[in-house]
């Protein structure tokens, strides 16, 4: 039993399944649901470094997955340039927007911070919505090409396309979890935690907010690029704050602050919504109070349920443990 | 070691503290009492930098300080610990002690990305620094429990742990003592000792007077912001001025 | 107690998924249609992916009514018959709340799952979304959208219903510089629709020897009260307004204006409807001088007169042209499929539509389409409405061409 | 110059509706600290219950308003007992998530029930009135009139009554409020019920120059979080101000600035009063 809790067999067993999953159905359409739930799981891994494990909550980020979109999907389209280089060019472009976002709006703490984040993500939309000149505005970009191919693998199957994402997901979530179980994760969650006491240990907190900040904004472009791509063709309401309610309900329902919590939530909410489909029109009916349900039960996410959970056995196990240990030493007396 | 020169802080039209001059001396405890409302802990704050002062001077080891932020002082040598412990609940309690070393490290992002050679010396040697400052707290036993787990007795003390765990040459505790037991508290005061023997220089505001009055070297009285007295605990007993402050105004402690 | 929150809580979701896979696996499924009742012969099932709940499901609804009326009649009246077997219909419709990627999706499920041959599309976003994989996971996209792109896109298997606003520009404007004047004032939606019209409108306006004396959009997704931009606009004197998007928040601007003390009149682009405003408004009396695309119900004829009637049966109101436009193809591609041979070969489908077309039931002609074009966009013979006097008059055959 | 006054009048229509509707939810903000993304919800549930009592039961305007302000009042303070409450001890993101599915579940509902489609609600106050130089219609002052008057009783409410110093007090210290013994519970409730009444009362007056439809509260929603954050989240004051600000802005930046650029004008607007002061123009100093 304890062995199938132990996080390092349940990844490798998890990312087997993820490697076979394309051999085990043919079905195009889980493949297009689990693509795109990669996507979203790496822009939620981005929210969820600044917001989870930094504290610092930014709504900013569905803007960021637009700016990562649309640099992509414009110089492909109007640059023609080839698709490695338009990614690696959107994450830059969005790692320095979001160096000076960061710049001004990481003097705004906690709720003020969302806020600030909030209004700067609706003004990327609003950019984007408006500046037809460059971005099509309200019509949309299309035509983008899906990713080109590196010498023999190509990448215009559904299947290449899969294992490109899953690719891309498994290099974001070995960074956070080696900055997550480093010095650096444990200074982010200082300050997180709080800020005062974080500074007063020595931490300039303000540093420290930047990188995570600018680092989880390159997370969202990455996932914006991969995205446009991907769909291959993109409009301004992927920048829209709906978009970032979604990730934030990923996130929460996942697990704030946990490494597994974005892949979970994503993947949960994104199923469970799918598979609400047949009640059409009325699949919000069930869908809502479900979300309000996990909320109260879980608040910490379903990571953060299972963490505690196992936390208390572990607990109980030693006390046990320990009432044995001192039976016997009474026994001994 | 430590000293204000008309060290002043204004809150809008409150002046919380105001002209204070007061010297530490190194290898001493010394105490900061006053009524609530007084200062004491703006005064705290104001040293190691999270306010900056309205006006006057923060020299440490000579050194001008007023200006610098709480991150750099704590890198001189400052450590600090607040009234409520802001600890990380979820965490261990060696992981919410190793943290404290940070600032004597410099591993950043890619460290951590590449799992450097830098990166795993210096864990290494935060996980060290930590035990040692655990071992000295007497927390070793509990290093592997959630801090969410422990007393409140002893999460002050792995507050204290954690401050010592930055290597400071000077500590300023905040009411150490609030909300533990007479026995706990002194064996709070035994710590203090021992960290002095070891060298650290002490300075604490406390609320009961009993322990401060058996350990502090030296004792500062703050009133409305004002240092009203100054001197060893005798003094400062018979100290007309204590006297009216703790009787006349404010709760006594 | 933990143990039993935990409990009811996995109860709930495998309930969830079980219900979800019984259904998925289902031969009929999703739509209300069909339910407890069996037809004769194999299923067809056609897709649809659109917004059914947000903001936009009421469009969304709309369609899915002029689809289901038409899918019960068919299988009510038997099925129809593809080289002598017995096919009858079934309708699958998902949720995308417009957004794309949903489109894209739904359309890979629709088709995976259900074997969709058509998958109904309607909104520009969606419809580039599911153009990018169509033709290779061989269905037809039924694209309704007026967006020039998506039958520039050369793609093979698409379909689009609705017409081409250009041949409105000249009548329309023809129409109310005569009666009200020169002067015109642009108020469309600020959606690419609206601005593409008012882009389009501008010229033939000022080539009829019109002027434009204002020119902004409203955006109905943000804006609440109109007042403001009417009032902007009303203070150049305009002899027209320019207005449109959808129905009933363009009534309200119209309504506006005339609150605002307009006396002119409105030139209302093809996506808002004039019946549909005057059921908003309450009578004809705002929207006299208002010239638009000739509602259904003004211009009964052979070809329209049971659907209306039926549809109002069924719905208790008139049918919007997104529901006519959507129940007339839905018998164009049974004709197809006829024509074609074939149900789920949709190369075949998509290549007999023209002979489709030829063939429809006169009974079921809503619109008088004769051609479909090169790119897939049906040919839609022009249709003009004015309100006049109180009531609406068809312009149709005075103002073609 | 008649544009200008007629602009200076439908911004202080627009700003009447947005201050009201903002009201409510910088008070739950205010004392709960929840971010209540439901509030667009209520809005819509509750001119939808005033069209359905005017439509269906028959009833006048006027009283069919007073009984969606019950109805919508208690909803609130369903919602604070069902969902809220058992979320008290969680950071507000929770509470954020969980708003956000209530409003998807109630919009659900109420396009089950009425469906989807645009309605419009009539009124007894149609007629237009010409004054001082502008058009207006009777519609129109009344949104007004009703705004202002609302918004003094819940002035006076709030002032002179022990109820309401009790959620003055709860907004302001809430430790302090505990000890001083008020009843944290239900002053909660209470506070609910008013944020829910507000929101009925701004959709109803505001819905026959608008439409109802199960997505109306959409259009709101985002705006008044924009209000409360210029006025200071939990700021009564700032909410009203705010309110007339953006409706302001919203006519006369339309008006003589750009109609295209407006919405990007107000956000700039907000980020540089964010940039200035950090914490809105009304909010209190704190140490």
């Amino acid at each position: 039993m304890s062995v199938l809790f132990d996080s390092r067999f349940l990844s490798s067993a998890l990312l087997i399944f993820s490697v076979l999953f394309p051999f085990l159905t043919d079905n195009q359409y889980f493949l297009h649901v689990l693509s795109l739930a990669f996507i979203w799981a790496i822009a939620v891994y981005g929210l969820n470094l600044i917001g989870g494990y930094t504290g610092q909550l930014s709504l900013a980020h569905a803007g960021f997955f637009g700016v990562g979109a649309y640099s992509a999907g414009l110089l492909m389209v109007k640059g023609g340039m080839n698709f490695w280089p338009a990614l690696a060019a959107a994450v830059l472009i969005t790692t320095v927007l979001g160096f000076f976002v960061g710049l001004i709006a990481l003097r705004t703490k906690e709720h003020f911070f969302a806020i600030y984040t909030l209004c700067v993500g609706y003004i990327i939309y609003l950019i984007i919505y408006k500046w037809e000149g460059l971005t099509e505005g309200v019509r949309g970009l299309i035509g983008i090409p899906s990713p080109a191919p590196i010498g023999p693998i190509t990448f215009d199957t559904p299947q290449s396309q899969y294992y490109l994402l899953l690719f891309f997901l498994v290099f974001v979530i070995f960074i956070m979890k080696r900055i997550v179980h480093s010095l650096i994760g444990r200074t982010y969650m200082a300050i997180r935690n709080s800020e005062e006491l974080a500074e007063t240990i020595g931490i300039n907190a303000m540093k420290h907010k930047m990188i995570s900040f600018v680092l989880s904004t390159s997370f969202a472009g990455l996932a914006g690029a991969l995205y446009a791509s991907f769909v291959r063709f993109i409009g301004p309401d992927i920048a829209y704050v709906n978009i970032i309610f979604d990730m934030l309900t990923y996130l929460i329902v996942g697990g704030i602050g946990t490494l597994s919590g974005p892949l979970i939530g994503t993947i949960f909410i994104v199923s469970v919504s799918q598979s609400l489909q047949f009640l059409e029109e009325l699949r919000m009916l069930i869908f809502g109070p479900l979300l309000i349900a996990l909320i109260i039960f879980y608040p910490r996410g379903i990571a953060g349920g299972i963490q505690s959970l196992l936390h208390k056995r572990k607990k109980t196990l030693q006390i046990r443990k320990g009432l044995r240990q001192s039976a016997a030493v009474e026994e001994g007396k | 070691m430590l000293r204000t020169i008309g060290l002043t802080k204004k809150f809008g039209g409150l002046t919380a503290v105001d002209n204070v001059d007061f010297t530490i001396e190194k290898g001493m405890i010394t105490a900061i009492i006053g009524p609530n409302g007084a200062g004491k802990s703006t005064f705290f704050n104001l040293i190691s930098g999270l306010h900056p002062p309205s006006g006057g001077k923060i020299f440490f080891n000579n050194r001008d300080i007023t200006s610098l932020k709480p991150y750099q002082t704590a890198r001189l040598g400052i450590a600090r610990t607040f009234q409520t412990t802001h600890l990380f609940e979820q965490a261990t309690v060696l992981e919410n002690v190793m943290i404290g070393h940070r600032l004597r490290t410099k591993s950043g992002i890619w460290d951590a990305v590449f799992k450097t050679k830098r990166l795993k010396r210096e864990e290494k040697a935060a996980r060290e620094k930590a035990y040692e400052a655990l071992e000295f707290t007497g927390l070793v036993g509990t290093a592997d429990r959630l801090v969410s787990d422990l007393s409140q007795e002893e999460k002050k003390r792995t507050a204290i742990a954690l401050a010592l765990a930055t290597e400071p040459q000077i500590i300023f505790l905040d009411e150490p003592a609030a909300g533990i037991n007479p026995e706990e508290t002194e064996k709070l005061g035994q710590l203090m000792k021992q960290m002095v023997s070891k060298g650290i220089t002490v300075c604490l505001i406390e609320h009961k007077m009993q322990l401060v009055m058996s350990l502090a070297d030296r004792i500062m009285v703050l009133n409305h912001g004002k240092k009203i007295a100054e001197g060893t605990p005798d003094e400062i007993k018979n100290d007309d001025a204590v006297i009216r402050a703790y009787l006349g105004g404010g709760k006594s402690a | 107690m933990k143990l039993k929150k935990g409990l009811l809580f996995l109860l709930l979701i495998s309930l969830l998924l079980l219900t979800a896979c019984s259904n998925s696996s289902s031969s009929n499924p999703a739509n209300g249609n069909g339910k407890g009742k069996k037809y004769e012969g194999t299923p067809v099932n056609i897709g649809f992916s659109g917004p059914l709940s947000g903001p936009a499901a009421y469009y969304g609804e709309n369609i899915l009514n002029g689809m289901t009326l038409a899918i019960e009649e068919i299988n009510e009246n038997g099925g129809f018959e593809v080289n002598g077997e017995k096919y009858h219909l079934n309708l699958v419709s998902l949720d995308d709340k417009y957004l794309p990627n949903e489109t894209g999706s739904n359309a890979k499920r629709l088709v995976q799952e259900y074997n969709t041959p058509i998958v109904y599309v309607p909104h520009s976003g969606g419809i580039f979304a599911t153009q990018v994989f169509n033709e290779q996971l061989n269905f037809i996209v039924a694209a309704y959208s007026s967006e020039p792109d998506i039958t520039k896109q050369g793609n093979d298997l698409t379909i689009r219903i609705p017409p081409k606003y250009e041949i409105y520009l000249k009548p329309f404007s023809e129409y109310v510089m005569k009666r009200f004047g020169k002067k015109i004032a642009f108020l469309p939606t600020a959606t690419q629709y609206g601005k593409d019209w008012a882009e389009k409108l501008e010229p033939v306006w000022k080539e009829l020897g019109g002027e434009v004396v204002y020119k902004s959009s409203i955006d109905f997704t943000k804006d609440t009260d109109f007042f403001t931009i009417v009032t902007n606009a009303l203070k150049k004197n305009p002899d027209v307004l320019f207005i449109g998007g959808p129905s009933e928040p363009t009534a309200l601007v119209a309504k506006q204006a005339r609150e605002l003390g307009f006396k002119g009149g409105f030139l209302v682009m093809d996506q808002a409807k004039l019946d549909e405003m005057q059921a908003i408004l309450g009578d004809w009396g705002m929207l006299e001088g208002a010239v638009s695309v000739l509602p259904l119900p003004y211009s009964r004829n052979e070809g329209n007169k049971n659907f209306i009637d039926d549809y109002k049966k069924k719905y208790g109101k008139n049918p919007t042209s997104e529901a006519g436009y959507h129940y007339y193809s839905v018998y164009l591609f049974v004709e197809a499929m006829k024509a074609a041979g074939s149900t789920d070969d949709p190369a075949a489908i998509r290549k007999h539509i023209q002979k489709a077309i030829d063939r429809m039931p006169s009974d079921k002609r809503i619109y008088d389409i004769r051609k479909v074009e090169k790119d897939g966009g049906l040919v839609t013979p022009f249709r003009m409405g004015v309100v006049e006097k109180g009531k609406i008059v068809n312009m149709s055959e005075k103002y073609k061409n | 110059m008649d544009t200008f006054i007629q602009q200076i009048f439908n911004g202080l229509t627009v700003g009447s509706v947005y201050s009201l509707f903002a009201l409510g939810l910088t008070l739950v903000y205010g004392i709960l600290h929840i971010p209540n993304f439901a509030h667009g919800a209520l809005y819509m549930v509750g001119g939808y219950i005033t069209l359905m009592m005017m439509t269906h039961a028959g009833l006048h305007y006027v009283l069919a308003i007073f009984i969606s302000v019950i109805v919508v009042g208690l909803l609130a303070v369903l919602m604070e007992r069902v969902v809220f409450y058992p979320l008290r001890n969680t950071p507000p993101l929770q509470d954020k998530i969980a708003a956000i599915g209530i409003m998807l579940f109630l919009e659900a509902l109420i396009q089950f029930i009425w469906g989807a489609e645009y309605r419009s609600m009539p009124t007894p106050f149609g007629r237009v009135v010409e004054f001082l130089g502008i058009t207006v219609t009777t519609q129109r002052i009344l949104i007004i009139a009703a705004a202002v008057i609302i918004m003094l009783l819940l002035y006076l409410f709030l002032k002179k009554t022990m109820t309401g110093a009790a959620i003055i007090a709860m907004s302001q210290n809430r430790e302090g409020a505990f000890l001083s013994g008020i009843n944290a519970n239900k002053t909660a409730m209470l506070t609910f019920f008013i944020s829910g009444a507000l929101a009925a009362v701004a959709s109803s007056i505001s819905a026959p120059i608008n439409l109802v439809f199960p997505g109306m509260g959409h259009l709101v929603i985002l705006k008044a979080f924009v209000i409360i954050i210029i006025g200071g989240m939990g700021s009564i004051p700032g909410a009203i101000i705010g309110g007339y600000i953006l409706g302001f802005s919203e006519s006369l930046g339309a008006a003589f600035i750009s109609n295209d650029y407006k919405d990007l004008i107000a956000f700039i607007l907000l980020i540089m009063i964010l940039t200035l002061r950090p914490k809105g123009l009304f909010a209190r100093e704190v140490q």
